[in-house]
């Protein structure tokens, strides 16, 4: 037995233009180990393996800093196919199986089993023809080293989701050469006994010698089945200990648990009873990746509300939902009326606005103006900005009045930018994202709902729009909702907070709680508790 | 020093800028058309009729190409299915003629009937590109191929007596060319109309008519429905979240375009002298679509600017090309030229990279 | 990979040679069959009377004295046989012959009388007369 | 519910069974339909009508096979296939010039026809790879803007700086191909190579054979590495790119491919016609392969080769017997032109909107994600007990 780590991480670092992302990541990892890697959103996980992966990314913003050993030897990966050839298989979180295709032929995908056939010489070696029987052979023997059964001939198309998911994962086992696996929240698609059935699965491929690094934020999964956890936060490992020795509230805290700079958590007590201005009974939204089930909640005036929670559970359904975006149901109600529902004109035209987190696809018009961008939303649902021409059969667009807004708008927030005539697509992350919010407070709303308002921004910027945010509620009394990814973020600025968990509300405490409270109700601990709102 | 340094590389820039703005390939064919009528007397060819028959076709084909502009601002794409707006003139025109009216009531009478069947073709061809997002300009195309066809079955079944229109003898439904002399032939032509000598002549009346035309859809594109519906062909889903519904804006922009292909096509006549039936509109979209292209105009961006000088290049070089390539060669190039120049443009701008065939 | 480029071009190649081979064997000629006196080194040989020519396996065709027919046919390499009657349209002689037509451009003169008489010179290329 | 719906498929009634038969297959359906209340009112005897679709099978079916292999890769129809049609025609000009005659004519024709369509087919590729999505109306303009060019080679070229020797073929004014070239050295040369009689009608068997020879080649195809790669494109191009196929490189094949057997059936097609209109013939070819093919149960993004004869049988059935029945009918044989004229394109917008139609729906539905249609009212009492 040689002692050599198959894989060893040594003072990764990597950063995007500045901002950095990875700071001085080392561990190893043995062979036959599985080694849970945690983390926050943004944590830094998903570079970490693009890195490992050689993606292209990487490269094109600068590369990496540190050293990869594997098998002892170092390596640098140009492109996944260097990483794939080297032993190294990874299943991502989208599926990536071509529909019309049977098991087999995904399993076997670009690797088909041929024959050879004279025209070979002529062309390119994709004249060869498929030999179907291997092919059947190969694949089988790869989905009996997971020890399940999947039928061969079933269409990706036709199947449930935990089939597709072993699928995935026998491609990656079908390579002969295969000594690592990463698998990105593998289990986060499926049901509870699906779920069971891969970790028993993936133990068995442990077993047989392969290395895994297994990505997921149920930490019960994580201290059930690794060897070895792994915590990063902001790029950097926080927490490194065999899982034996480690429990789900260790591991939550130390994924969360840093404070902002200048904010500080505060009780605003006293506002909380008064009667609520939006109430939200048993909401169902059809968002894709983030559904929400049955929310129920109740938002005071003048109110900071938190909604927060890992990833693809359900938190940026709420504000889609209830502003009409995507498909949703339950009932709505601000200032005691009714909202309908999928209709966004009818929440905006209640006094609600929204700052979306899909800042380029749904937030802005990036090829028109700032003006436009800003004074849009107000006009179309107010008409506001449009003068009367002819008596009132035209409604003119009011060019001046939409400038001045703009103007008053690009001072007020400090949008760094060449005019209200810019077109929006020119301008950074940060100035994009005060534009929306712009776009929301020119409506004059009486609530605002903003979702994932310090997504992909720098530091400086992050700044503003949270000080924006707050300056707007406590001098203008919008009351806000907001939505965020980050714990932190919401804990400083709010004043309670709802954790969404598998599209159901896990918990409501007041921001003032500790951290920990709210990662343990992010990481499904709070399932069990009654719902208290 | 520092200042002058500073003014020589603005101008740099704004060179660049305007290469940029302007793009390639109108700078090329404003210089090729520029060269051709620099040519032109070398050559002899007169200049003056060049000028004149370019004016003619520019005002001819002014609001055709216009009828692009809602299409596209809205994100529905190149309005390939221009036939159906000019079927919808056609109408207008046959049952004028079939009325017996003339003069400048005829033309009013035309664009009267023409109006109600623009806006049901464009509400059904509105409501159907609503439900084929993102292939919207192929389904255009066979849908404006089909109507012309259907169209020519219902030419030759069309109960119509006027004897300009029937065939003399023997002969069954409506005339392919029907004569507007008589009813409505060069009446915005006329109007106020500047000839100087044999060879040179402006229609003033048919170009203050598509300069109006032009000016009401700027006036429509200024107004609340006008702001949205660009919008909407900017980014759908902004445009959603704002309280607008796409669907009721791209249908309005079809029907606008719609009307505009039929009213297109009446400048048209009054100025060609003739109606086309049957497969008469069946190309028709194709130099339209060319035109605003070279206009400056992409899939998914146009504007009147775009219009006006799309026109007017595309035209020049259609009247230009001709006379001065076959007096210098003897031949008639001008239906290859036409055709390399205005597929060629229409393939550019459909192979640009664009971010709108990505987004539903 | 030097192998694989070894055999396209020799695949190019025979596709190729194909091409010159389907040239050659579907080249079309005309045939001009001629029964006119023949004049050939100061001597002249008079026109059959009757003669019945069989070029490849075309039906025959009957030739009088003056009499000039063509057939179209493919390829260089032909037979050409021949059958002469007298006056009295009694055979007095048949000729048969493997042959390949030389010479440039794509109509030839066969003189029936010059062929009957087996001269070298009994089939030259046709100029067609500027029109 | 999925298996319900499974099980559906082999039950009930001939008449549910036929039902769904006809919801499946709509336009084959309804062009049956039109068949068969037109051919009563055409007057035309069964056997004409059996000799004629006999001819035109063997005229056009290697046309509009040419179509699968785009469809296979996720193209769509090959609206490029007029390049190669001109490649076919300007390889019968030469050889209609050359003077070759009978099936080495038409083999040479193929052959001359092969370096321009692999040519002409590698640009439409090029050009395909840069507006992906845009397929379909690109390479109709394509088409359209190739045809200005090859009306510049052939009408102002050919005779002047490509020499042809043949004053036949050239315009009198003494450059530019004729506007219809007669084929007489290969005219029918395929058709009639083994002349065979059935029951009275003439079977074109060496043009049969010829068009078997390509089904079977596509079938082997489907089989084969690149085949399979094709496929796997034509249905996710992103997880074929992920799993490392060069994607753009094989979509180019595919138009290649298709380009090569347009050009070679398009030979196929102008023997059988025995006239060349210089500057029509490949026009309206597209436009007709691809009726046919829709008509005969293919949609956009898929295929069969029994798409393809029934399609050609549907379509020149229609086609044949429209004007005699419009004639018969109405008294008016143009509008049975015209009528054939809307069903061709009329077909192709059904094809086309019943595609994008579904396309539509499919991304709403992925829109939509897990088809969530309201709180799970059980899943939630199990929490709060």
């Amino acid at each position: 037995m040689d002692n050599t780590p198959l894989l060893e991480l040594r003072s990764i670092t990597k950063d995007f233009f500045g901002n950095q992302v990875l700071a001085d990541v080392s561990f190893t990892l043995e062979k036959g180990q599985v080694l849970g890697l945690v983390g926050e959103n943004g944590a830094g996980k998903t570079t970490l393996m693009k890195i490992l992966f050689g993606m292209g990314v990487i490269h094109e913003t600068g590369g990496y800093g540190g050293e990869i050993l594997l098998d002892g030897e170092l390596v640098t990966f140009q492109s996944p196919f260097d990483a794939l050839a080297a032993g190294i298989g990874m299943v991502h979180q989208e599926f990536s199986l071509i529909p019309g295709f049977t098991t087999v032929e995904n399993i076997l995908l670009n690797r088909e089993s041929t024959r050879y056939n004279l025209l070979v010489e002529v062309f390119d070696d994709r004249m060869r023809t498929l030999d179907r029987d291997m092919m059947q052979e190969r694949a089988l023997k790869a989905i009996d080293l997971l020890g399940i059964k999947l039928e061969g001939d079933m269409l990706v198309s036709e199947m449930p989701v935990g089939h597709k998911q072993f699928t995935e994962i026998a491609r990656e086992l079908e390579r002969e050469n295969i000594k690592l696996l990463v698998l990105d929240e593998p289990t986060a698609v499926l049901t509870e006994s699906e779920a069971e059935i891969l970790i028993e699965a993936v133990r068995n491929l442990a077993n047989r010698g392969i290395s895994i690094i297994f990505i997921s934020h149920r930490l019960d999964e994580i201290i059930d089945l690794c060897d070895k956890v792994v915590v990063l936060r902001d790029g950097a490992i926080v927490a490194e200990k065999p899982a034996r020795q480690t429990s789900v509230e260790e591991i939550a805290e130390a994924m969360v648990g840093r404070s902002l700079e200048g904010y500080q958590p505060i009780a605003r007590g006293e506002r909380l009873t008064v009667e609520p201005v939006l109430e939200v009974k048993n909401l169902w939204v059809d968002m894709p990746g983030e559904t929400v089930r049955d929310v129920s909640f109740t938002v005071k005036p003048g109110e900071i509300f938190g909604i927060g929670g890992l990833a693809g559970q359900g938190k940026l359904s709420i504000p889609n939902g209830i502003m009409g975006l995507y498909k949703a149901g339950g009932s709505v109600f601000f200032e005691g009326q009714e909202v309908p529902l999928n209709n966004p004109a009818g929440a905006l035209m209640a006094g609600m606005s929204f700052v979306s987190e899909d800042r380029r696809g749904v937030g802005l018009l990036l090829e028109e103006p700032l003006d436009w961008n800003i004074a849009f939303t107000a006009m179309q649902t107010q008409n506001r900005f449009l003068k009367p021409v002819l008596g009132g059969l035209i409604k003119w667009r009011d060019d001046k009045a939409i400038e001045a807004l703009a103007q008053e708008y690009i001072e007020s927030l400090q949008i760094r930018c060449t005019g209200p005539s810019q077109n929006a697509v020119e301008l950074s992350g940060g100035n994009q994202q005060k534009v929306c919010l712009a776009k929301a407070f020119a409506v004059k709303p009486k609530l605002l709902f903003v979702s994932e308002p310090t997504r992909g921004i720098d530091v400086g910027a992050k700044k503003l729009v949270l000080d924006t945010i707050r300056r707007y509620n406590r001098e203008n009394g919008i009351t806000v909702v907001m939505v965020s990814s980050e714990l932190e973020e919401l804990r400083s600025l709010c004043d309670r907070i709802a954790i969404i968990d598998e599209g159901r509300i896990s918990g409501v405490r007041p921001a003032t709680e500790k951290s920990t409270e709210f990662a343990l109700l992010m990481v499904g601990h709070g399932r069990k508790t009654p719902t208290e709102v | 020093m520092a200042e002058k340094h500073r003014l020589r590389y603005n101008s740099m820039e704004s060179i660049k800028g305007f290469i940029q703005k302007v793009g390639w390939p109108r700078i090329i064919i404003g210089i090729f058309l520029f060269a051709l009528f620099v040519a032109a007397p070398f050559v002899e060819v007169k200049v003056s009729t060049s000028i004149s028959d370019t004016l003619v076709r520019f005002g001819m084909n002014g609001i055709l190409v216009l009828a692009m502009v809602p299409m596209v601002q809205s994100g529905c794409g190149l309005n390939f299915g221009l036939p159906l707006g000019i079927i919808s003139g056609l109408l207008g025109a046959v049952f004028t003629i079939e009325l017996g009216i003339t003069g400048f009531a005829a033309f009013l009478t035309a664009v009267a009937i023409t109006t109600p069947f623009a806006l049901l073709f464009g509400y059904g061809y509105g409501e159907l590109l609503n439900r084929v997002k993102g292939n919207e300009m192929v389904i255009a195309t066979y849908v404006g191929f089909s109507s012309v066809a259907f169209m020519s079955m219902m030419w030759l079944l069309m109960p119509l007596k006027s004897p300009t229109m029937v065939w003399g003898y023997g002969g069954e439904g409506l005339r392919t060319t029907i004569s507007t002399e008589g009813f409505y032939l060069h009446v915005l032509s006329d109007f106020l109309a500047v000839r100087l000598g044999s060879n040179f002549f402006i229609p003033t009346g048919m170009i203050i008519f598509m300069l109006f035309i032009c000016l009401l859809v700027w006036v429509f594109f200024h107004t609340k429905t006008g702001t949205a519906m660009t919008a909407v062909g900017s980014n759908p889903d902004y445009a959603r979240a704002a309280g607008v519904s796409v669907n009721r804006m791209r249908t309005i922009s079809v029907m606008m375009s719609t009307w505009l292909g039929g009213i297109g096509i009446l400048v048209y006549q009054q100025s060609f002298g003739f109606i086309q039936l049957y497969m008469g509109p069946f190309f028709m979209a194709f130099p339209a679509v060319a035109a605003i292209l070279i206009g400056g105009a992409s899939v998914h961006k146009a504007s009147i600017y775009n219009v006006l000088i799309g026109t007017f290049l595309f035209q020049g070089i259609l009247t230009m090309t001709p006379s001065v390539v076959n007096s210098v060669i003897n031949t008639d190039m001008s239906e290859v030229i036409r055709i390399i120049v205005s597929n060629g443009m229409i393939l550019y701008a459909l192979t640009r990279v664009t971010k709108s065939g990505s987004r539903a | 990979m030097n192998r694989k480029l070894l055999i396209r071009s020799a695949v190019v190649l025979v596709l190729i040679m194909v091409a010159v081979f389907l040239f050659i064997i579907g080249k079309g000629y005309t045939l001009l069959l001629d029964n006119k006196d023949f004049e050939y080194g100061g001597k002249t040989y008079e026109a059959f009377e009757m003669v019945k020519v069989r070029v490849d396996r075309e039906e025959p065709i009957e030739l009088y004295p003056r009499d000039r027919d063509m057939v179209m046919v493919s390829g260089k390499a032909h037979t050409i046989g021949i059958t002469v009657y007298n006056k009295n349209y009694d055979e007095i002689g048949t000729r048969e012959l493997k042959f390949r037509l030389k010479g440039k451009g794509s109509m030839f003169l066969l003189s029936m009388p010059a062929f009957g008489a087996e001269l070298e010179p009994w089939f030259a290329p046709f100029k067609t007369p500027e029109l | 519910m999925k298996n319900n719906k499974k099980n559906k498929k082999n039950v009930g009634t001939p008449w549910e069974r036929f039902k769904r038969l006809i919801i499946a297959y709509p336009v084959p359906a309804l062009f049956i339909v039109i068949s068969v209340l037109a051919i009563p009112a055409s007057g035309f005897s069964i056997g004409y009508l059996v000799q004629e679709l006999s001819t035109r099978l063997a005229r056009n079916s290697f046309l509009v096979l040419s179509l699968i292999v785009p469809i296979i890769a996720g193209m769509g129809l090959n609206f490029g296939m007029t390049l190669g049609a001109m490649a076919g025609q300007i390889g019968l000009i030469f050889v209609t010039d050359w003077n070759i005659i009978g099936m080495p004519g038409l083999f040479l024709a193929m052959i001359i026809s092969l370096p321009l369509s692999i040519l002409f087919g590698y640009a439409t590729g090029k050009i395909l790879n840069k507006a992906k999505g845009r397929e379909m109306v690109t390479g109709f303009i394509l088409a359209f803007f190739a045809n200005g060019i090859y009306q510049l080679v052939v009408l102002y070229g050919m005779g002047s700086i490509i020499k042809i020797g043949n004053e036949a073929l050239v315009l009198s004014r003494g450059y530019g191909i004729r506007n219809a070239v007669n084929l007489v050295n290969v005219r029918q040369a395929m058709d009639r190579l083994i002349p065979v009689k059935f029951l009275g009608i003439n079977i074109p068997l060496a043009t049969f054979l010829f068009i078997a020879l390509l089904c079977f080649f596509i079938l082997w195809f489907k089989k084969t590495k690149l085949g399979q790669d094709m496929r796997a494109i034509g249905q996710d191009m992103e997880v074929a790119e992920a799993a490392g196929i060069a994607v753009e490189k094989t979509r180019i094949i595919a138009i290649v491919i298709s380009t090569v057997l347009a050009g070679i059936g398009q030979v196929v097609y102008m023997q059988n016609m025995g006239t060349l209109n210089t500057y029509n013939s490949h026009e309206q070819i597209g436009m007709f392969s691809i009726a046919a093919i829709l008509i005969g149960g293919a949609t956009v993004s898929e295929a069969k080769i029994r798409n393809v004869f029934l399609g050609v049988v549907l379509f020149h059935l229609m086609f044949i017997v429209s004007p005699m029945a419009g004639k018969n009918l109405i008294g008016s044989a143009m509008l049975g032109e015209y009528f054939r004229v809307f069903v061709s394109y009329g077909v192709i917008s059904i094809a086309l909107v019943l595609h994008a139609w579904k396309r539509l729906k499919e991304r709403e539905r992925a829109r939509a994600g897990l088809g969530l249609q309201g709180p799970s009212v059980g899943a939630a009492q199990e929490i709060e007990a």
